[in-house]
């Protein structure tokens, strides 16, 4: 399968152990990845927030650039995959503002290819295929798998049932691991408020570690740079919020596939999570 | 040439007091065919109506045109009129130039006495096509098909056949009952439930005049009003009913249980069963789907413990055939499918988060629970429920646009009920509205929060399990916050959608349905209980949400619809109806394709064509069946139907004689 | 019709007996003042309006015809009122194709509780029809050229 | 609290103008109030979007672009998903941010960050094409008065190589420069319309 990466901003700089476990588990798979040519921002939520058009226009560019290679694209960070697939999806619902948008940014997107998530992607090929690429099952991994807003929701978009989806917990399963039933895996991790005002944040973070540590996960699966480092960074400020608190190591979906594929620690970025990730490790063997 | 007299009616000054009636009267003297144009000061009294008896006597005269107020006030009076001076009632026409003319133009009279003259051109123009028209009658089958065996179809079947007709009641569940026999308590008088449903329904099998098909469905109706011929199928009981004495041993050494649906899968049954232990017929049926010897050819338990032989494994589904003359279509309501939709809400995953049918089975005495409010995951009592109202109801996006109408009362029991049984348990209802119009039941709502439940105005967004309880996390929109409560148990008011199967049941009866398959009635006002086909009649839950005293009063209502049909051994069929000429007819039938009301046919005719005898298919109307609308003349391309007292002639004479 | 000046529209309205028919008397019964260009054919249903009845109508010189049923969905005959829809819109089309005004037919769902309704349709379409002047287009004179056949009875 | 004066000028216009930007049917709100039960933030709200929701249709506009919840939004969808009547309450929301930064309309409170925050981070990417995470942190600190917040984190990162200290410049970040100007000149002549 040959896709056109779109990193977004994040994976280059505070994301980069997804970045490079997304490339390896790909790889594995046999995907080919061909990075966008000078790719730029989705635009996030600072975009649409601002301007529907400026939003539009944003993620048009990169649609068009993608569209330019010939190749469906894929997005591993949950709003980059939103904001393309919305945008996308916005577009072809209205043939005017389409038009409109095609001249601000002055490189025309068709709309002949498709946006993908990652989790997509990696369903594409079949739980046969991650299931046969597994050396190292992640047997006593108790995973809450955590999708937030941006992979279900708004409908036109989402991946799976916004209140109670299931494919992460398919590929988890089909990595040996097993997942938790629980009840705050669509809920929000507050964005970026984590940064514009953390003392709002906190307590929805804590919602959801809360949930998490009830259901008896060790471990969170995200597909979300942002969502990783509310869950992650903020676990520190969000633990005094918590009467059971036991640390909970915060991982992309793709770093647990690449450990189940045998990939290093080192290789997958492991050591550049603020929650230690050593009892994952020891769990896996 | 006809022969028409022309009578205008001054109505005092209604008419007098703005148009010019002498002229009226003079100019319509001049038009064709007209022999006789006078004018007087109400036509419709009885001088009036003496003056025209005579006239036409006088001037033998053959058609009548009456200049008056609008035919839908006294066009029957005059008809009666003609019969009485030995016409027939349907050569005669109305002008219509009070309501449309002399009241709608009173500022300018001289125009309106203009379009009073082309309005009896009209009238005059079409009475010269006039034809004698003569109802025929109908002969009518005086039996009643009741399908549905709840507490509007008991009614309705007790109605009738106590006011002497036979009554064919067909039921598809194994026991009659309906939904009520599963409640506990009926609001607002609080009176138990089985007590008074469990006598009607002994009263229905018990009635020397009513049939009862239980564990059976209608599997096709032909025919029409007073005339129709169902077809009923019974399914296999594997039980003989006519051996068969109830005596219980059957189901109690059959080895498979399997959930229940009348204790809404919060007990269980076996596979050979009775509903419940108050059923009628109390005698079981087997459920093959879960039989052992059904499915693996293995057991045979209840063969062998049967006193009187009375299993029947060969049994096969029967085929009855009955004659009716009236349907009373009563089959009742089911509960949203809340769990299909709800993800906010669990998809039915936390066994304490309920419906309100399932509470009924929770708090009634002959429930698995004996009663006690217990919860179902681990069968304590709890300490704090929460009820959620409108779910699927009021609820575009999830269920149903419209208000389910029951709910805010049922829950206010339940509310009422909890806080009686459990002392010091906590009640909180979320609820959007509260609607209570009906006989004592705001005063019963009120009561229920003065009992101490807790109403908050909000939806609830999202139920999730935290430990062994529920977070309910909703909104106060009176408090203006977000509120969570802690729940052992959730119970939600789900919506009342028709029941399963209700629209196939339509198309095989000939009814239609509305957006959301409810029956829908012939007029919303006038006819509520009548469906748009005649002879089909609707009690409860089938044409909308209802409770126990509404459903009853439209069952009574539509039994006496029945009764009013079957005061008569025929019936008159109004005239106006569709005729098909079969030499210009070449059978493509797309007459019948626009017929609402299944009333054209094709039949086959032979005649001779060049010497040669040869058969064709032409379209033929059923005059019983037809109710006068002529939509097929419109749709017949070569012009073959016509509406009798609204032929094509007739109407183009009326367009010309407008245009002049 | 002497002058221009003095000239006044002919219209001729196709309605219900259930619903429309009801919804003039209604008009009338509450004394609403609207045109008396309008003059009324009472059929059982809309569904009943052959498209022929309205191409004599224009043909004998009327300079508008309405044709009024009962609301989508409350059709006394359940499902007249969609036939005459559909048709109507067929109709129009054609109308116009053939380069007649398409607003000289008018269809309007008007209730029996509609009076005010019926009169202001017919007021708006008095409106219309006097700005745009006489049908001269399908007029045939003189009455009864139309080789349409009268059964005399 | 103040008593509101219902009776403004041109009750509709705001009604008007929110369901033609954001095309959402906000009269068919009935107002039950699952947008706010369901609401990751509504805790630090001072207006609940039901109420919001009820004051377009007053025409509140004051009231509402005065109100910090339109900028803590999250834009999390849970109250679209959710809303019984179809109704895309955080296109609404979006909707009002919008007509708040258009109309020039102070953020107060916690809105002030966040309004900050969005500036600086397009300014980050009109400038490079992409965002510079470090850069936007440290103005970020430094216009809104916390210098040293984040000190820790930001060690952190720095540590774990997840801040880089130079841009990655893409070529085509003049295409981007157009992006911006080109939008700029279309809603400039839609305000001054």
């Amino acid at each position: 399968m040959r896709l056109a990466y779109y990193p977004g901003c994040s994976l280059e700089t505070s994301a980069r152990e997804y970045n490079h476990s997304v490339q390896l588990v790909g790889r594995l798979m046999g995907v080919e990845f061909h990075e966008i040519p000078d790719w730029s921002c989705c635009g996030a939520s600072a975009g649409h927030t601002t301007s529907r058009l400026l939003a539009l226009a944003l993620a048009a560019r990169n649609l068009a650039l993608a569209e330019e290679m010939g190749l469906d694209v894929v997005a591993p960070c949950a709003a980059c995959y939103q904001r393309l697939a919305l945008a996308r999806h916005e577009l072809a619902a209205n043939p005017s503002l389409w038009e409109r948008v095609n001249g601000i940014t002055g490189r025309p997107f068709n709309g002949t290819i498709r946006v993908k998530s990652i989790v997509e992607m990696l369903l594409s090929a079949g739980t046969e295929k991650i299931k046969s690429l597994v050396v190292r099952p992640l047997r006593g991994l108790k995973v809450a798998a955590y999708y937030g807003c941006l992979l279900v929701r708004p409908r036109a978009i989402q991946i799976d049932d916004a209140e109670n989806p299931q494919v992460m917990e398919k590929i988890l399963r089909a990595a040996g691991a097993e997942v938790v039933d629980w009840t705050h895996k669509t809920e929000c991790c507050g964005a970026s408020l984590a940064v514009s005002n953390e003392e709002v944040a906190i307590p929805i973070i804590s919602r959801i570690l809360k949930a998490a540590l009830a259901a008896g996960a060790n471990c969170i699966a995200c597909a979300c740079p942002l969502c990783h480092f509310n869950l992650d960074i903020r676990q520190a400020k969000a633990k005094r919020f918590l009467a059971n608190y036991r640390p909970l190591p915060v991982l992309y979906l793709t770093q647990l596939l690449g450990l189940a594929m045998g990939q290093g620690e080192r290789e997958l970025g492991l050591e550049a999570h603020f929650v230690e990730t050593r009892s994952i490790l020891k769990m896996v063997g | 040439m006809k022969r028409i007299g022309v009578f205008v009616c001054w109505c005092g000054t209604n008419i007098g007091g703005v148009v010019d009636v002498p002229q009226v009267a003079k100019a319509a003297s001049s038009f064709p065919g007209v022999v006789l144009a006078t004018d007087y000061k109400y036509m419709c009294s009885e001088p009036g109506q003496e003056l025209i008896v005579q006239a036409i006597r006088e001037h033998r005269l053959t058609r009548v045109v009456v200049a008056a107020c609008t035919p839908r006030l006294h066009e029957n009076t005059f008809r009666k009129t003609l019969e009485r001076a030995g016409l027939n009632p349907y050569l005669l026409e109305i002008a219509n130039i009070r309501e449309q003319c002399a009241w709608a133009h009173q500022k300018q009279p001289g125009r309106a006495t203009e379009k009073a003259i082309s309005l009896v051109r009209r009238a005059v123009a079409k009475a010269s096509r006039l034809e004698p028209l003569f109802a025929s009658t109908i002969p009518v089958t005086r039996k009643a098909l009741v399908i549905g065996g709840g507490i509007a179809g008991m009614q309705a079947a007790l109605d009738i056949a106590d006011a002497g007709h036979q009554v064919i009641l067909v039921e598809r569940e194994p026991t009659i009952g309906g939904k009520m026999a599963m409640l506990d308590k009926t609001f607002p008088t609080l009176d138990c439930s089985a007590c008074i449903c469990t006598p009607k329904m002994v009263a229905v099998a018990q009635h020397p005049s009513i049939t009862l098909y239980t564990y059976a469905e209608v599997e096709k109706v032909e025919g029409y009003v007073g005339n129709f011929e169902v077809t009923i199928r019974q399914k296999a009981r594997s039980v003989d009913h006519t051996k068969c004495t109830g005596c219980g041993t059957c189901w109690e050494k059959c080895p498979t249980r399997v959930p229940s649906e009348f204790e809404q899968g919060l007990g269980t049954r076996k596979a050979i069963y009775v509903s419940f232990p108050q059923a009628v017929p109390n005698k079981p049926v087997i459920d093959r789907r879960h039989c052992r010897y059904f499915a693996a050819g293995k057991c045979r338990v209840c063969e062998k413990v049967c006193p009187t032989g009375a299993i029947d494994y060969q049994q096969g589904d029967q085929l009855i055939k009955e004659k009716v003359g009236a349907i009373v279509m009563a089959t009742g309501y089911d509960l949203f499918e809340w769990e299909k939709v709800y993800g906010e809400y669990g998809y039915g995953r936390y066994p304490n988060v309920i419906t309100s049918l399932q509470f009924e089975r929770l708090i009634n005495a002959s429930g698995p629970t004996g009663g006690k409010i217990l919860r179902p995951s681990d069968g304590k009592e709890p300490q704090s429920v929460v009820f959620v109202k409108c779910v699927g109801s009021r609820d575009p996006a999830k269920g149903k646009e419209y208000c389910s109408r029951i709910c805010c009362m049922y829950t206010a029991k339940h509310a009422h009920q909890v806080l009686e049984k459990l002392p010091g348990a906590r009640v909180y209802v979320f609820y959007m509205d509260v609607r209570t119009a009906g006989k004592a039941y705001e005063e019963f709502y009120l009561r229920t929060l003065q009992d101490g439940a807790h109403y908050i105005r909000g939806r609830v967004s999202k139920i999730y399990p935290e430990g062994d309880r529920l977070i309910v996390r909703g909104v106060d929109t009176l408090l203006g916050r977000q509120v969570e409560v802690g729940a052992d148990l959730v119970v939600l008011a789900t919506a009342v959608v028709p029941s399963r199967g209700a629209a196939e049941l339509a198309r095989l009866v000939g009814i239609s349905c509305d957006q959301n398959d409810f029956y829908t009635e012939a007029h919303p006002k006038l006819r509520p209980v009548e469906a748009n086909t005649a002879g089909i009649f609707l009690a409860g839950a089938c044409q909308g949400p209802k409770d126990i005293p509404d459903t009853v009063a439209q069952a009574s209502a539509a039994a006496a619809k029945v009764c009013a049909l079957f005061s008569r051994e025929e019936m008159a069929a109004e005239p106006t109806v569709a005729q098909v000429n079969q030499f210009l007819c070449y059978g493509c039938l797309e007459c019948q394709k626009v017929c609402p009301y299944r009333a054209i046919e094709p039949v086959t005719v032979s005649e001779n064509a060049a010497g040669k005898k040869i058969e064709r298919t032409v379209a033929s109307v059923n005059s019983g069946l037809c109710q006068g609308c002529g939509a097929c003349t419109v749709a017949c391309k070569p012009g073959a139907i016509n509406l009798k007292g609204f032929s094509n002639e007739q109407v183009l004479a009326e367009v010309d004689a407008l245009c002049l | 019709m002497s002058l221009d000046s003095q000239w006044e529209p002919k219209i001729v309205g196709f309605c219900c007996n259930w619903c429309s028919y009801a919804g003039a008397d209604l008009a009338g019964l509450n004394r609403l003042s609207y045109s008396p260009t309008v003059r009324i054919v009472r059929v059982p249903c809309s569904g009943r309006v052959n498209p022929a009845f309205i191409i004599r109508a224009f043909q004998r010189g009327a300079d508008a015809v309405l044709v009024s049923g009962c609301h989508p969905g409350d059709c006394h005959y359940v499902s007249g009122n969609y036939h005459a829809r559909r048709r109507f819109l067929v109709f129009k089309r054609l109308l116009e194709y053939v380069g007649f005004e398409g607003e000289r037919l008018q269809v309007r769902w008007i209730s029996g509780s509609e009076g005010a309704k019926f009169a202001q349709t017919v007021d708006e379409l008095d409106r219309k029809i006097k700005a745009l002047g006489p049908n001269k287009k399908m007029r045939q004179e003189p009455p009864g050229f139309s080789g349409v056949k009268d059964h005399e009875g | 609290m103040a008593t509101l004066k219902l009776d403004v000028e041109n009750p509709r216009e705001l009604l008007e103008y929110v369901q033609r930007e954001s095309g959402q049917p906000v009269e068919k709100c009935y107002q039950c109030g699952k947008c706010t039960a369901g609401c990751t933030v509504a805790f630090a709200f001072d207006l609940m979007p039901h109420q919001i929701m009820h004051m377009i249709r007053l025409g509140l506009r004051e009231e509402i672009l005065r109100a910090q919840s339109i900028w803590l939004c999250t834009t999390c969808v849970i109250c679209t998903a959710r809303c019984p009547q179809n109704i895309d309450v955080a296109a609404v929301m979006e909707t009002l941010r919008i007509l708040a930064r258009r109309q020039k309309a102070l953020p107060t409170g916690k809105a002030r960050p966040v309004a900050l925050f969005n500036r600086l981070f397009l300014d980050s990417i009109r400038k490079h094409g992409r965002l510079f995470e470090l850069a936007t942190m440290v103005l970020f600190n430094l216009k809104s008065g916390h210098l040293f917040r984040e000190a820790e984190t930001g060690w952190f990162m720095w540590r774990k190589g997840k801040l880089k200290l130079t841009p990655t410049r893409p070529r085509g970040t003049e295409e981007i420069e157009r992006i911006f100007a080109r939008l700029q000149e279309v809603e400039g002549e839609e305000d001054r319309r």
